[in-house]
């Protein structure tokens, strides 16, 4: 008899994505998907997804889910939660998302503690719209926004969340991960699952942020774009973890 | 006179250039004229397409819902928008990726094969410009000076494509 | 049950807290912020209910958003500039059919204005201020019994319905106290509505959104909407008429704009001038059939407001020409005393001739 | 193991399989994409690597 | 000048750079991208001015605010949601009297909605979908070279008379290319505003404010906007007549569904039926004086719109009864083609006995 | 003859302050004006107040000044700074405003390393609106929206804006003074007149953090109040420089 | 009969409660009763009103353009507000710290040394319940016993300054 | 040196005064404050301190 060594996650609905070829976000539905389904969460959770090539996200999770406004994922999971705090809350976002629009929702929603869990997918561009800078564009990076490469004088500085948000009192849990080699894809995989432990376990706002390759507007043929993310990505974004208040060092 | 033109085919066969191609040649020849690129920005993958509105008159709507003209450089597209087409309109198919059935019996079907002809011209992405040259012959919309002389302009800035296309563009027309 | 001395603003989160509200979610604004401070007393420590003073208008909508997709009695308030920031959301509300109650204690002016009392915002609250087409329901009170009465039939509306419904108060009567009676008990076990995101447990996945890249399919929830719209019309519309039977000139008049002008008529009426009010109560959906009813009868009309002319349009559009409107406004935060009123009211009853 | 009709063809799985053993096919799937195939000549160690790397879940691994 | 071969949203950067515009600020979103980035390539190099991409349409619209704080040329663009983020904003804008042009790029639905074309921020837009009283000049644009042209009259219009003006195009001219020519060269010297606060070097320092504690010096401020409002109607009216003459039957359409509109007409004209289209320019302040001239002669009209029922109200309202208004819409980003519009005219006009 | 020692400076209007007796608004606005002053800066200074109680600071600053929507006030500066960038520009902003509202605007400006400085007021309570809880009320303090004491767990931790704004790299200098003692406000005042310098230098985005009495939502006396500051407050929010790009070391 | 008072002084002076106090003891006394507090929320300092209007009909508006009443607790609201009253209402005036002229003759003055009367029975903080308690007697608008049955509503929670207030009230009722 | 319309009568002055040499005057003005009053028994020092607490602006020092 055939033993399945990997089979397709339950809460991963049959739908083709519509993500382009080597898309992070592919990956990334899987793992979390993998996890509901490990940690049988499916009957049990609510998903956020964003604005963002996320947008149709429940047209793939098999579990409850509502569309939020651009930017304001961690607000509205605030609101699930207090009104419903026996299920397990998430929001999906972008970085134009969360680190752009949503910067304040964000900060105050894990400022405040909110028992929720945030997958927060960096791909350092606004990929939906078509290319644009994020707040996490690389400098000298060129986007559509950025033609001459992000100048940081006029355009800013790459943003990083984790390391900020990590600062904040109501923060529980917060790892860096990369969905960019098979290695890099099974720690995330343990982050995510460890994030929606800490939320059972009650014991605040938990993010794994996820640099995920955007082939398409970075350009670049997928193979390429995955290894982009251990060339230039994890300089500015060291992975890690980087708030952890179940263990008592903080190490990775 | 009012000619609507649908091209469409997958992202990278280069079928939004071949509309842009052929509007700005019916703009050097004086005609109004729209060019509408279908714009599901917001989703990835799968097709693409444009629509040409080219006229006399004022243009009402840059929208196509029965076009005179359909080019369909790959199978989605051939299947999709065959039951657009305006009775006696004309279906260009990229024979070389279509092997659709075409069920209509009031349309007329040109098959060019795009990709074949450019493969053997040494340069498989300028299926398109093959594509180009075989509906600026057939449609008569426009003149093929206007259509090279529209592509000089588009590639202004990568002057070393330009030969190759031009010569697409002519094996094209001389299928005819 | 005895009457009480109350405040506006506090009648309404007591209404809503009888009204089974579970759920508040405030940002501090003038004139309005005894509310957001009744619910911090008494929901916030509440059994199974929530108080957030969110970081903003825009998160506190959102918020507001994510409670009701879960099912729960879900409320906001703000005044005006903040409820200019709700837009987007309340938007998303009325495209995700989703039910809210949302109260704005309108103050004077655009921008940072005055925190006076004004009704500037009509056309935002009954044009819906967000984009696309959609509508809420509206009300417009006129005393804090009002005020509390129509915060109860707010949640029942909004639920019924599955649409925002709008309080559109003003600043004078969230601040004014007035005896007031509830007529409901906080129940015991607070509603869940039917339908919302509890997790799939026994049942399919459900998905709450409006995103779609099909135009059509969209057109076809926007005509959904809009027939539901038309049964809100029917069934829901509400007036109040004051001394109209015999009057030759009738002032058409909401809110606190409207408790001023009764006084006004009932001092006309004293010296033999037939005049009468109008009053809609709902302001979305906007009673005009039984303004087009009146005006077979009577053909002068004065409409007044405090903003420089918004629901003048909507008389105007009821009667279609088969009467005449005249408006007196007062924008910026100025209350115009009954006196004053009965002066625009009586000079235009003599200049039309109709004494 | 594959389905060719998830399959993008973005050689993420021939890049990272440590036997080599997934190829392109060569044929066009509905969405326009060459499907990858799997040459079954016994080396696949089941390792799963492929179908951990695969974005669109269009692998699954049995061992039998 | 030779004619280009240019999309709209394009279309409307190029216009601005060459009407002075000094500072655009934005933030992505769909479908109007192509004026952010055609800015973020041709502007944001240029000397003296300056792009920025804002974190949010809060943001972008605030900017906007301090430069024209400034006295430049400033604006902003965006799409229905991210338009209404923008209410506060210009509602600030529009109370301190200060000069902006924002483009909204309309899409479907309410909500997230779609990304095709839609009219459903028409009531927004006309009305100030932000708190208060206050008007913006907004513009509706038809074509590509309309953008262009319009992009330049904002910016003239809003100098002039110290206001926000709305261009309200909409998903297909954004994207559509059509051949477009410029009427203007980019100025030598960009234009700064007099009035504005740059320092207050030999002169008393200046204060750009709304806010006041004593409600009749905001309602003076109020009234004297409005008699500006009463200025630019009298003076910046537009509208366009097609075939009205003899027409028995006409369609009141605005931006790209009266372009559609007169596709249908011409080809009813054909066919014998004396139908004409009239389309107002600007929408606010709305042409109803020539629309109440028309009345006396002509008695049917059709309004059609791209969402459910907007400006068909500002028709009523110039009409007042004075003819019969029906109505045809479409919502959520169905671009509906001339055919299926001359079908229905031409139902109402047989249905009406007109023939 | 006599020497004046101290005087008016000359870029306050000779209205009397419309602030609570003992309120630190009173201070601050001079110290700003006596440095706007020194620096030669009131021909060339554009200033934004926020909605807060010092909605009405134009009628104090005698110099530029346009009144900001609420928590925008980094972004009004950004636009007049690009607009106009030969002028110096600065904000004042409460902590409600600036830490709560405006949470994205200010953090992507200093992200931008706008070339503006921002007064941030902070008290840890909306003072304009009657003393609601802000970003930066302190654990268990009772304001009118905690009635019973700023719980953590349901109503978040005091939020530390100069340490967070000092992890991005477009900020240049951030202080944190207090203006409760006659010491303090020297320091104060020394670290306005190095934020405008810093401007002046185009280094990037200048902030000093300035601890600041409310007897009144406080109910506390003013004396009572200016030492409580000592007691609690910089407890929780220890003064110092956090971040300072002209000097090698970031030590106070 | 519809009567309106107006209450003002610093903001310390208990004014608001004076105006609380004779709202819910007309409220008491079945009548219809509105009671709408200045709020100057966003600016500080200075002086402190609120308007309370009675009536047995409906109430029009609770702002007062010109009240039958004012209660004027210091020197400034006695200067601001002595031009609002209506011809022949009573204006009271804390006269322990008003020293204005008034210089309106059509109006009824009322002085009460409420300060002074209440650091006489021991604790200045009451001089509100003075004045109130004057104003009862001389206004006639409400019955004392429903002022002190208001007064043990509003002080239930305080039980301790019960005794305190009501002996400052009569104190003041006994006045005249 | 005190401005009496300015002071809001604080205590601020009077707290941090080094030499005790402010007080309250008792005496009302037109805001309803009891402004404070220098005693000038020659003990100030002229330092100031006392314009720096100042939240009114209410003090200004010379030293002749
Ligand atoms: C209020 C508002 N503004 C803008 C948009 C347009 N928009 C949709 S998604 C998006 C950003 C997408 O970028 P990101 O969050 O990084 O997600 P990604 O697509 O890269 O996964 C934007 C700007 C919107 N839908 N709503
Ligand atoms: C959009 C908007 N929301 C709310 C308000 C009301 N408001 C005015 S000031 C303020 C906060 C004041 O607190 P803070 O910023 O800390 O300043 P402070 O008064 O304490 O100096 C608020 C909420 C407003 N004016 N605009
Ligand atoms: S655009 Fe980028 S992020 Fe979006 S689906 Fe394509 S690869 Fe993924
Ligand atoms: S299971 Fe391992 S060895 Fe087999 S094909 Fe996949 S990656 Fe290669
Ligand atoms: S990784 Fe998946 S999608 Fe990519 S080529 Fe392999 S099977 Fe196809
Ligand atoms: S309320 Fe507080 S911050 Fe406002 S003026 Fe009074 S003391 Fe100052
Ligand atoms: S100058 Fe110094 S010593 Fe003199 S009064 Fe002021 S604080 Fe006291
Ligand atoms: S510090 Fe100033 S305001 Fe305070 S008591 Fe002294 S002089 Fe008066
Ligand atoms: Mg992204
Ligand atoms: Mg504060």
């Amino acid at each position: 008899m055939m033993k399945p060594v990997y089979i397709r996650p339950k809460s991963l609905k049959r739908t083709p994505f519509h993500y382009c070829p080597g898309c992070g976000h592919s990956v990334a539905h899987r793992l979390v998907c993998e996890v509901i389904d490990e940690m049988g969460l499916q009957e049990l959770i609510i998903g956020i997804p964003p604005p963002g090539c996320s947008v149709f996200a429940y047209n793939y999770f098999d579990v409850d889910m509502a569309e939020s406004a651009h930017g304001r994922g961690a607000a509205v999971a605030t609101g699930i939660k207090r009104a419903y705090p026996e299920s397990v809350v998430f929001t999906y976002q972008g970085d134009g998302d969360l680190a752009g629009i949503g910067t304040a929702e964000t900060i105050h929603a894990a400022n405040r503690g909110e028992n929720i869990t945030t997958i927060f997918i960096n791909n350092a561009v606004y990929g939906m719209t078509g290319g644009q800078m994020a707040p996490t564009t690389l400098r000298g990076m060129k986007t559509t926004t950025t033609p001459y490469g992000r100048d940081h004088i006029l355009e800013g500085h790459p943003i990083k969340m984790s390391e900020i948000l990590s600062m904040l009192d109501g923060v529980a849990y917060i790892e860096r991960v990369a969905v960019n080699s098979p290695a890099n894809i099974r720690k995330a995989k343990k982050a995510i699952a460890k994030a929606f432990q800490v939320q059972l376990d009650g014991r605040g706002f938990s993010m794994v942020e996820i640099l995920s390759p955007c082939p398409t507007n970075w350009k670049m043929t997928p193979i390429k774009s995955w290894q982009w993310i251990d060339e230039e990505m994890t300089g500015i974004f060291p992975l890690g973890v980087y708030r952890d208040v179940t263990e008592k060092t903080s190490a990775d | 006179m009012l000619i609507k033109t649908l091209v469409a085919g997958f992202g990278g066969q280069g079928v939004l250039s071949m509309g842009l191609n052929l509007a700005e040649a019916a703009m050097l020849e004086g005609k109004n004229v729209t060019y509408l690129p279908a714009y599901g920005a917001e989703v990835r993958g799968g097709t693409a397409n444009c629509t040409v509105a080219i006229s006399d008159d004022e243009i009402a709507s840059p929208v196509a819902s029965s076009p005179e003209f359909v080019i369909a450089m790959n199978q989605p597209s051939a299947v999709k928008f065959q039951h657009h087409i305006q009775s006696g309109g004309l279906f260009f198919l990229n024979s070389s990726l279509v092997e659709a059935e075409i069920i209509r019996g009031d349309i007329e079907i040109v098959n060019v094969p795009a990709n074949k002809i450019a493969e053997d011209l040494g340069n498989p992405r300028t299926a398109n410009m093959v594509m180009l040259g075989a509906f600026t012959k057939k449609s008569g919309v426009v003149e093929l000076s206007n259509v090279s002389e529209a592509l000089k302009h588009i590639l202004s800035a990568k002057k070393k494509l330009l030969d190759l296309n031009e010569k697409a563009l002519l094996a094209g027309y001389n299928l005819f | 049950m005895a009457k009480i001395l109350m405040d506006g603003n506090s009648a309404i989160g007591e209404a809503a807290i009888r009204a089974g509200c579970q759920c508040y979610f405030g940002y501090p604004i003038t004139p309005q912020n005894e509310l957001t401070e009744y619910m911090a007393t008494h929901l916030s420590r509440r059994k199974r209910c929530a108080f957030v003073q969110a970081e903003s208008e825009v998160a506190a909508i959102n918020m507001v958003y994510g409670a009701s997709v879960a099912g729960a009695r879900a409320m906001t308030s703000s005044s005006s500039p903040g409820i200019s920031l709700k837009q987007e959301g309340i938007s998303y509300l009325a495209a995700c059919e989703l039910p809210a109650v949302i109260v704005n204690m309108q103050r004077g002016g655009p921008g940072l204005g005055s925190i006076s009392a004004a009704q500037s915002d009509y056309f935002q609250a009954t044009r819906g201020g967000g984009h696309g087409d959609y509508r809420t329901i509206v009300l417009g009170p006129s005393s804090v019994q009002e005020l509390a009465d129509m915060t109860m039939r707010a949640f029942d509306l909004a639920d019924k319905y599955k649409i925002p419904v709008i309080i559109l108060g003003d600043g004078v009567l969230g601040q004014m106290k007035e005896p007031v009676e509830f007529s409901r008990e906080a129940p015991a076990v607070l509603p869940i509505r039917e339908g919302s995101l509890r997790g799939a447990k026994g049942r399919p996945s459900r998905i709450i959104k409006t995103f779609t890249s099909n135009p059509s399919e969209l057109e076809e929830i926007n005509w959904s909407l809009f027939r539901r719209y038309t049964l809100i019309k029917k069934e829901e519309t509400t007036c109040e008429s004051f001394m109209i039977e015999d009057a030759r000139l009738v002032v058409v008049a909401f809110g606190i704009a409207a408790r001023i002008a009764k006084g006004a008529i009932k001092n006309l009426r004293s010296e033999g001038l037939k005049v009468g009010l109008f009053r809609p109560v709902t302001l979305w959906p906007f009673p005009d059939e039984p303004l087009k009813e009146m005006s077979k009868t009577i053909k002068q009309y004065l409409v007044f407001e405090m903003n420089m002319g918004q629901m003048v349009e909507d008389v105007q559009l009821a009667l279609a020409g088969r009467g005449e409107v005249a408006f007196y406004g007062r924008p910026g935060g100025v209350i115009p005393n009954p006196s004053e009123v009965a002066r625009v009211i009586s000079r235009l009853y003599y200049q039309k001739g109709l004494k | 193991m594959v389905s060719t009709e998830l399959c993008k063809e973005c050689g993420l799985c021939i890049h990272f399989c440590p036997k080599k053993v997934i190829t392109q096919s060569g044929k066009l799937n509905a969405a326009g994409y060459q499907p990858v195939e799997f040459k079954d000549n016994g080396d696949c160690t089941g390792c799963a690597i492929c179908a951990i790397v695969c974005p669109e879940v269009a692998i699954e691994v049995y061992r039998g």
